[in-house]
């Protein structure tokens, strides 16, 4: 199996064979666990880039694609493929990954070769919910990623680990088993139309299902996706999740997860389902789901004492953001979103990331225990400063680009949705402001925070990485948009042609 | 050269990475030639451009940033006044602050947001589309909240550069619906050159009203103007550069900018002019009470760009342009002579406890007696023009603005002398003994003082430079103007004269003094609202309820938002979850009668048998 | 005339009997007994049927009935004595150690 | 006129080992003398009679395969050899095999170690086979009554332990009483048809109509009978009783092989016999169906005894089998089959590790018990994680391939609000599945060292936890084994 031929198999597996070696190492052996892991995690990030060496903006539908048939009897294959959505996806995954592995070197003590194992395997399965163009393929590796995750979270995690990792477990398995349901529907239409049993997504595209069907179909799909993001009122497994997850889960869970479900709407509702996308009914019912969720995330956000829980309630603004953008259902809503999709990974994981090393050093992350850190850390301070300011959406940083072309398509679809999201960013600003002049700016008001030391040369190269690509996409986002032109536009044109269709 | 002014605001940025990142490593007598320099540089390279356009509009696109929008500037006769204003008076305050921050700690932190303060500016000014504009605008917004909240261990500077931020983020939310009505306009493009041939409509009206909606965030006007005199919490050189010279100057660039859009929607012009009117009586008001030489400064700062709004109200946007260019000399010098004396007087900023300091800081006295008669609209001074203007403009299209501002102008010469007074004259009310700053300080004042009595003079060059960008409406009625002349200087030595005699006097509005005293209540009422109000006044009753609101609510989360924000997480807790939770519950509870029957009895289970049999045989008579 | 409904009515009484007896009786031993008469209930049908369709079948399934029973009592015993080798006791409503 | 021909033998040959080899080991045992230590070689025995059993199971299927899957009845239609006998009869011939396996140590333990039990399970075996190769009600019957009065024994056979007995008795008094209902139903029915056969039935079926209130009754009282065996709601409630008192290795074979064989009589009685009457029977195994459901997840969650929970959750799994045969279609059908196959592996498995990990003196029996599994023995923590993961039906587990089919089915058939309901209880019995889970990994204890696992308990894990993982990985070869057995 060459590398060239069989690249994505090779992204996709390259952190379980990372988890292989990891789990030979004797348990022992601490510190060969931890260069093993970074070293498997650096690998499989470099793989990573031979997609970046040869994706080709311009080719139509997916590339790289893989085939081999897995069960014909159910018509489900091992096929993968990646287009410009999935794509930026799948490095933001194996970036952060890198960057959650390097970050675990010192703070995870108990047990490191089941945590980098599971870390490594949480990998593999993000990027097989990415890669995968089978919806059979697509589930099981949707499903998969929730083992790992709770074992991270109820191992390595806070306090009320235990209660956070499984409300989350159940919270996104009773999303995901309707969203189980509505493949299946899907599927059965798609076999009864055409005689052939397939999970096959581009052959599931030319399945016509009656506009009521579809409906079913969406909302059932829905329910699985808007649990994962998390959008309004599904999210409450959020904030204990982040919370109570060690720093990596809690990048992981941010960054690459939570895309999961608006990838889901991306990659499937949309595109297979572009009747019920356009019906007017479920598009202001989802924009106005995610406007609260902007608004009620935020307001929410104000009032936390605890400073994971802060950035973790932001993200529900953040992601409300992104959906907003995909149910403007226009070239601009949907390409806003899917850079957000990457923005909001990267400000939030550096947010999470930079929690994490005060964590670290003060096994606290109540906000009132803090104040005047920067007169002790100004690298940290500096840091943290930007990484608020991208998630704030401040121009020439990445959050401003996704959100201000999320904002115009909102306006685009209905100026209203922009009108009420727009505070968002308002209150964006009031949180993080205020969390940072408690917990940066002002005398050291606790004693315990005199001898906190500033980045090491470890945590400057986990941070780094994200500040910069924080700029780039802020200053020259070009290079990104330019990816998912393509796809975003072809999901735009079929959404034109069913409403064109419809009219008719 | 006309070509390189994209480098005009990469000088700046270049000397704030520097400064930002080696800073702690360079010495300090480098690093006060760095931060003027690349200032300095900036400007040379702007002067030549400026010459080499002559006037002419020149583009300069680099790439594209985002879809039809670029980075690009524009280098037109309105840009070039602006960072002529910038890079000028910019470097001139540089100078000042090394003398001025010299004791101070941080002095690379200080330079670097300040050459990063003049980078985002440039960007603004130099934008030729409002989303490179809007970042600029923000971005000035974010060195401005730096360098307030400089002394960041200073609590109530960070509550100032945190109430800055966020009032301007309620005006920027404005500007950025604003922007999607201007793109809905112009098919997309949020481009200045495509603003032209657009037609009047609820789209523009709209387009116009909350482009304005974010003038009035940052240039501190009705109702977001509260944030600036708190935002003298910051060093001097930071209120004068940013809030009287130029951030704040913003907001009129901005709406002079879109004449084009402001033109169609007369009922937004007169809006604005209303507003500027009163604001500008409402801050002059307020500053004839302050004993703060900062905040007298600072509220006669949103006086004079109510000024400027009143000029683009009334669609003489080259007058708003005009009087911001006076406005940034004399009021820099201001800022600067204040910071002088406060810097003389190791820091003592209360007007009360100086007095008779015209001898012992003669310098400082004459050069902030030029400013003072500039502004207060004494003949031959730049803001004698400049105003003239303004109210010859109101008399002829709104006649009430003209009466505001007339009254406007009266207070305004009261509250700047009544300054000087309690400052220079009189008895030395302290025991410190002041002295007159070095050279680096009072080199910038002189300068200063030269252009506020010299660029006046090129009002009518200014007008003509200005005219193929601004829409200006000639007026060949001198004679009338003559009238309202004689009419400003009179108010203007009105107000002279009755701060000679009433400068020691606290009441000298009478039954108004102490609605000036309570600054209009503004602050008030944000604080009632928003900040504690109704948490504070129920307190009695909402016991320890009220404890925890008043935990973080002076720290600007307001009441509301609070109120808000709790519903959110009681719903979250109870109503979200809630639900989850009755689903926990009702599974235990829904097991309960499945455990009840498992009562470990045979001949129960038997009977459960018997009972399903039954129920069977007896849905089949049922059916 | 005895018809086959006779027989059937005789047999669903047997069977009434039966499971009341199940379900009232405290001594296991009577539980077993009514048991049987379920069973018996079932043999009248099953010879009832066969006089009816003039075939042996029904006996013979009958007699299987009768061997069955007799091995299920016989195991039934054999559990009772277990069970009150330990705890002393035959009432059904004295077995709840399993329950919930 | 009665014969035995070829066919005849052929037949019935599986079946006849597993009696024989039965009554070898009593008659070993009797004669050996008691005072020989250990009675491993009696096991061995037992084994290879499973062992040649379902290698004449194999030739049956090849000569099967190779005459075109043309069914071969025998004994004038009482007995039918097809694919769908071969490939139940292997489900249980597997179980049974397993539960050999890992016996020996736990009876030991025990001390009640008797060459008995071998033979006992032998005879169950050898009752499901006759269930499910019957299509003779008489046949049938006899299979039924070999099978529970060999499961009355086992489940009592901890003589010396009360709740044991008490296991046995409720078992075999409710057991008693509903085979009388079944043996009633099925009296209706050759009353009916005047015929033994269920293909006879199926003829008459259609003439009687759909308000015949004594072909009602007789399907009732069949039902019921059916139901019970099968463990479904409401007619469960012996289950978590008989579950919890019985000896662990015979609640497992219990749960597996008696349910398997149970419900191809089901799929037999239904799809062949009663197949015209199902507008009379659906909504009654609907209700089963949702009953099983609700009863079988909920009431789950507050145990504290795992094999009582694992009763409950054996309970919520018949209601998902009953929704594949509600659901009507080839689909469904074919998922019951994928679904029992997956479910012996990983059903065996859970109580396997729980055999495992018996301690001196006291059995692994409530969720406290397996405090801090990981630390201990991190493998057995593992293993119980894949099989509860399996059981709850998440992939790339066997158990996901099961509820996948039914779902699917449901789908197929309409019947959306039943698949979402199966589905959101899915979610639900992750709840009492991950309380094990939490139990194992997160909580600590110090309790003693367990046995040492013997080479059989090994051996059992081992295929147990291949078979789990393999089925949901590349479940490819089961899928076409379980359509195959439908002759789909």
């Amino acid at each position: 199996m060459s590398m060239s031929e069989h690249l994505l198999s090779w992204i996709l597996f390259t952190p379980l064979l990372a988890m292989a070696v990891v789990l030979v190492v004797p348990a022992g052996q601490k510190n060969l666990i931890r260069i093993v892991a970074n070293i498997g995690a650096l690998v499989s990030f470099l793989v990573s880039l031979g997609l970046v060496a040869r994706f080709d903006n311009h080719a139509p539908g997916f590339q790289f694609v893989e085939r081999a048939t897995w069960i014909p009897a159910l018509g489900a294959n091992y096929s993968l493929g990646v287009d410009g959505i999935s794509y930026l996806l799948v490095m933001l995954t194996t970036l952060l990954t890198l960057l959650s592995v390097l970050a675990s070197w010192s703070s995870i003590v108990d047990r490191p070769k089941a945590y980098y194992a599971m870390l490594l395997l949480l990998e593999t399965g993000i990027l097989g919910v990415f890669l995968s163009l089978d919806f059979f393929l697509f589930y099981v590796f949707w499903e998969a990623v929730l083992i790992p995750m709770y074992f991270l979270i109820a191992i390595w995690g806070g306090e009320r680990r235990l209660y956070a990792a499984m409300k989350f477990f159940l919270y996104t398995m009773a999303g995901s088993v309707v969203m189980l349901i509505g493949i299946l529907v899907l599927y059965f239409a798609h076999a009864s139309q055409t005689g052939v049993r397939t999970f096959d997504i581009v052959q599931l595209m030319q399945t016509h299902l009656t506009p009521a069907a579809e409906r079913t179909v969406f909302w059932l799909l829905f329910l699985g996706f808007a649990v994962k993001v998390p959008m309004f009122p599904f999210h409450t497994w959020l904030p204990d999740a982040h919370t109570e997850a060690p720093t990596a889960g809690s990048v992981m869970l941010a960054g690459a997860l939570l895309k999961m479900g608006s990838y889901g709407f991306l990659r499937f509702s949309l595109p297979l389902l572009p009747s019920a996308s356009i019906d007017a009914g479920i598009v202001q019912i989802l924009a106005h789901l995610s406007i609260i969720g902007i608004l009620y995330g935020a307001l929410v956000s104000l009032m936390q004492k605890d400073w994971k829980k802060l950035v973790a309630y932001s993200s529900v603004s953040h992601m409300g953001f992104v959906t907003l953008g995909i149910f403007s259902l226009n070239t601009k809503g949907l390409g806003g979103a899917v850079l957000q999709q990457i923005n909001h990974g990267i400000s939030t994981g550096l947010l999470f990331l930079l929690v994490g090393i005060i964590y670290e050093r003060r096994h606290t992350r109540e906000i009132s225990q803090f104040g005047g850190i920067a007169n002790r850390m100004p690298n940290y301070a500096t840091v943290f400063a930007i990484a608020m300011l991208s998630s704030a959406g401040l121009p020439l940083l990445n959050g401003f680009v996704g959100e201000f072309t999320i904002l115009q398509g909102a306006f685009e679809a209905n100026p209203w949705w922009a009108a009420f999201a727009v505070p968002g960013i308002v209150l964006g600003a009031a949180y993080l402001l205020w969390l940072y002049q408690r917990t940066m700016l002002g005398e050291i008001t606790n004693s315990k925070n005199e001898q906190l030391t500033d980045l090491n040369l470890r945590e400057w190269a986990v941070v780094l990485p994200l500040v910069a690509t924080a700029f780039w996409i802020g200053l020259y986002p070009k290079p990104f948009v330019d990816t998912f032109e393509k796809p975003v536009a072809q999901i735009v044109e079929r959404l034109h042609s069913t409403h064109a269709e419809a009219r008719r | 050269m006309v070509n390189l002014i994209w480098l005009i605001p990469l000088i700046p940025l270049g000397g704030a990475a520097v400064l930002l990142l080696l800073g702690r490593m360079l010495p300090k007598s480098l690093i006060k030639v760095v931060a003027p320099g690349t200032i300095f540089a900036a400007f040379l390279l702007s002067l030549g451009a400026v010459m080499e356009s002559g006037g002419k509009p020149h583009e300069v696109v680099l790439y594209e940033w985002l879809p039809k929008v670029d980075w690009g500037f524009l280098l037109d006769p309105l840009s070039s006044v602006m960072i002529l204003i910038i890079t000028g008076i910019g470097f001139l305050i540089h100078v000042y602050a090394t003398g001025y921050m010299d004791h101070e700690g941080g002095y690379y932190r200080f330079f670097g947001y300040l050459n990063l303060f003049v980078f985002f500016m440039l960007i603004l000014v130099l934008a030729n589309n409002y989303v490179l504009l809007f970042a600029g605008w923000e971005g000035v917004g974010l060195a401005s909240y730096l360098l307030i909240g400089f002394y960041f261990n200073k609590k109530s500077a960070g509550d100032a550069a945190k109430k800055a931020f966020l009032f301007n983020r309620v005006g920027d939310a404005g500007f950025i619906l604003g922007m999607f009505c201007v793109a809905a306009l112009t098919h997309g493009s949020l481009a200045f050159r495509d603003l032209h041939g657009l037609t009047a409509g609820p789209l523009l009206t709209a387009a116009a009203a909350l482009l304005f909606l974010g003038a009035t965030g940052k240039s501190a006007q009705l109702p977001l103007f509260v944030w600036l005199p708190d935002a003298m919490e910051g060093p001097t050189p930071v209120s004068a550069l940013i809030h009287a010279a130029t951030m704040v100057t913003a907001g009129v660039y901005m709406v002079a900018r879109s004449s084009a859009i402001y033109s169609l929607a007369p009922e937004v012009s007169a809006a604005i002019s209303c507003i500027g009117a009163t604001t500008a009586i409402m801050a002059a008001t307020i500053a004839m009470v302050q004993t703060d030489i900062k905040r007298v400064l600072a509220y006669s700062t949103v006086s004079q760009l109510g000024f400027m709004f009143m000029a683009a109200g009334v669609g003489a946007y080259w007058v708003a342009v005009f009087h911001l260019m006076t406005h940034a000399f004399f009021k820099a010098l201001l800022f600067l002579g204040a910071g002088s004396v406060i810097h003389g007087l190791h820091g003592e900023q209360d007007m009360l406890k100086m007095g008779g300091l015209r001898s012992e800081m003669p310098i400082t006295f004459w050069t902030m007696a030029i400013a003072a008669l500039a502004i207060a609209g004494v003949p031959g001074m730049a803001g004698f023009f400049s105003k003239d203007e303004i109210l010859f403009y109101a008399y002829l299209n709104f006649k009430s603005v003209f009466a505001v501002g007339l009254i406007t102008a009266a207070l305004t010469a009261f509250y700047m002398w009544r300054l000087m007074f309690l400052t220079f004259f009189g008895e030395k009310r302290t025991l410190v003994h002041a002295h007159e700053s070095p050279l680096v300080m009072t080199a910038p004042l002189i300068v200063l003082a030269l252009g506020c009595g010299g660029c006046s003079y090129y009002a009518a060059q200014l007008e003509r430079w200005l005219e193929p960008v601004l829409h200006s409406n000639h007026s060949p009625d001198i004679g009338l103007k003559h009238v309202l002349m004689a009419a400003s200087v009179f108010a203007a030595f009105t107000g002279i004269l009755l701060a000679r005699y009433f400068h020691a006097s606290t009441g000298p509005l009478g039954p108004l003094t102490k609605l000036a005293q309570h600054k209009w209540y503004l602050d008030d009422i944000y604080d009632f609202v928003f900040v504690r109000g109704l948490g504070m006044r129920g307190g009695e009753y909402l016991g320890s309820f009220d404890r925890r609101i008043l935990d973080g609510g002076i720290n600007g989360a307001g009441l509301v938002t609070r109120f808000v924000s709790r519903a959110s997480i009681w719903a979250d807790t109870w109503i979200v979850d809630g639900l989850v939770r009755i689903a926990g519950f009702s599974a235990m509870f829904a097991s309960l009668p499945a455990r009840i029957v498992q009562t470990g009895f045979v001949q129960s289970y038997a009977l459960v048998i018997v009972a399903a049999i039954a129920a069977a045989l007896g849905l089949f008579w049922v059916k | 005339m005895i018809t086959i409904n006779h027989y059937l009515a005789v047999s669903a009484t047997l069977l009434l009997i039966g499971t009341l007896g199940v379900l009232t009786r405290r001594n296991i031993v009577v539980i077993l007994m009514s048991i049987e008469l379920i069973l018996n209930a079932v043999n009248v049908n099953l010879i009832a049927f066969s006089k009816y369709h003039n075939q042996v079948t029904g006996q013979v399934f009958a007699i299987f009935v009768i061997a069955v029973a007799v091995a299920e009592a016989a195991v039934g015993l054999g559990v009772l004595i277990a069970l009150f080798r330990n705890k002393g006791s035959v009432q059904a409503d004295e077995v709840d150690l399993l329950k919930w | 006129m009665i014969t035995y021909s070829a066919t005849d033998h052929f037949i019935l040959l599986p079946a006849l080992l597993l009696g024989m080899f039965g009554i070898a080991v009593l008659l070993l045992d009797f004669l050996f003398p008691k005072d020989i230590k250990g009675r491993g070689w009696l096991v061995g025995i037992a084994i290879s009679g499973l062992v040649f059993a379902g290698w004449q199971l194999w030739e049956q299927h090849r000569y099967l395969a190779e005459h075109g899957m043309t069914p071969l009845t025998g004994f004038n239609g009482a007995l039918v050899l097809d694919n769908f006998a071969i490939f139940f009869n292997g489900i249980v011939l597997v179980s049974a095999a397993l539960v050999m396996l890992i016996s020996y140590r736990y009876l030991e333990n025990e001390h009640e170690h008797h060459a008995e039990y071998y033979a006992l399970v032998l005879f169950a075996t050898f009752g499901a086979f006759f269930i499910i190769t019957g299509v003779d009600m008489v046949t049938i019957f006899i299979g039924l009554e070999t099978m529970a009065v060999s499961f009355y024994v086992l489940v009592g056979f901890l003589r010396g332990d009360k709740r044991s007995n008490e296991a046995a008795m409720k078992y075999l008094l409710l057991g008693g009483f509903s085979t009388g209902l079944l043996i009633y139903g099925f009296s209706i029915f050759y009353g009916l048809t005047g015929s033994t056969t269920l293909i006879a039935l199926a003829s008459v079926v259609p003439a009687r109509g759909p308000h015949d209130p004594l072909l009602y009754l007789g399907i009732v009282t069949t039902l019921a009978g059916l139901l019970f065996k099968i463990g479904a709601a409401p007619f469960h409630m012996w289950a978590p009783d008989t579950y919890e008192g019985a000896p662990t290795t015979v609640t497992a074979f219990l749960a597996v092989a008696s349910k398997t064989a149970s419900f191809a009589l089901l799929l037999r009685v239904l799809a062949v016999g009663l197949s015209g009457a199902r507008p009379q029977w659906e909504p009654l195994l609907t209700g089963a169906a949702v009953l099983s459901l609700t009863i079988g997840n909920l009431a789950a969650i507050t145990q504290s005894n795992v094999k009582r929970m694992l009763a409950y959750s054996s309970i919520a799994h018949a209601g998902y089998l009953l929704l594949g045969v509600v659901a009507g279609n080839d689909t469904g059908l074919i998922g019951v089959a994928i679904y029992l196959l997956t479910y012996a592996f990983m059903t065996i498995g859970a109580f396997l590790v729980l055999v495992a990990l018996r301690r001196k003196g006291a059995a692994v029996e409530t969720i406290d018990d397996l405090a801090a599994l990981s630390r201990r023995y991190p493998s057995y923590a593992l293993l119980m994680l894949v099989f509860l993961l399996s059981l709850a039906g998440i992939p790339p587990t066997a158990g996901f391939i099961g509820k996948y089919y039914i779902f699917l089915a449901l789908v197929e058939s309409g019947k959306y609000g039943l698949a979402i309901l199966g589905a959101l209880y899915v979610a639900v019995s992750l709840y009492y599945y991950f309380r094990l889970v939490r139990s194992m990994f997160f909580v600590e204890s110090t309790e003693a060292q367990v046995l040492a696992p013997s080479n059989g308990v090994r051996l059992a894990l081992a295929i147990t936890g291949m078979a789990t993982v393999a089925m949901g990985v590349l479940p490819e070869p089961f899928i076409r084994m379980a359509a195959a057995s439908l002759g789909r």
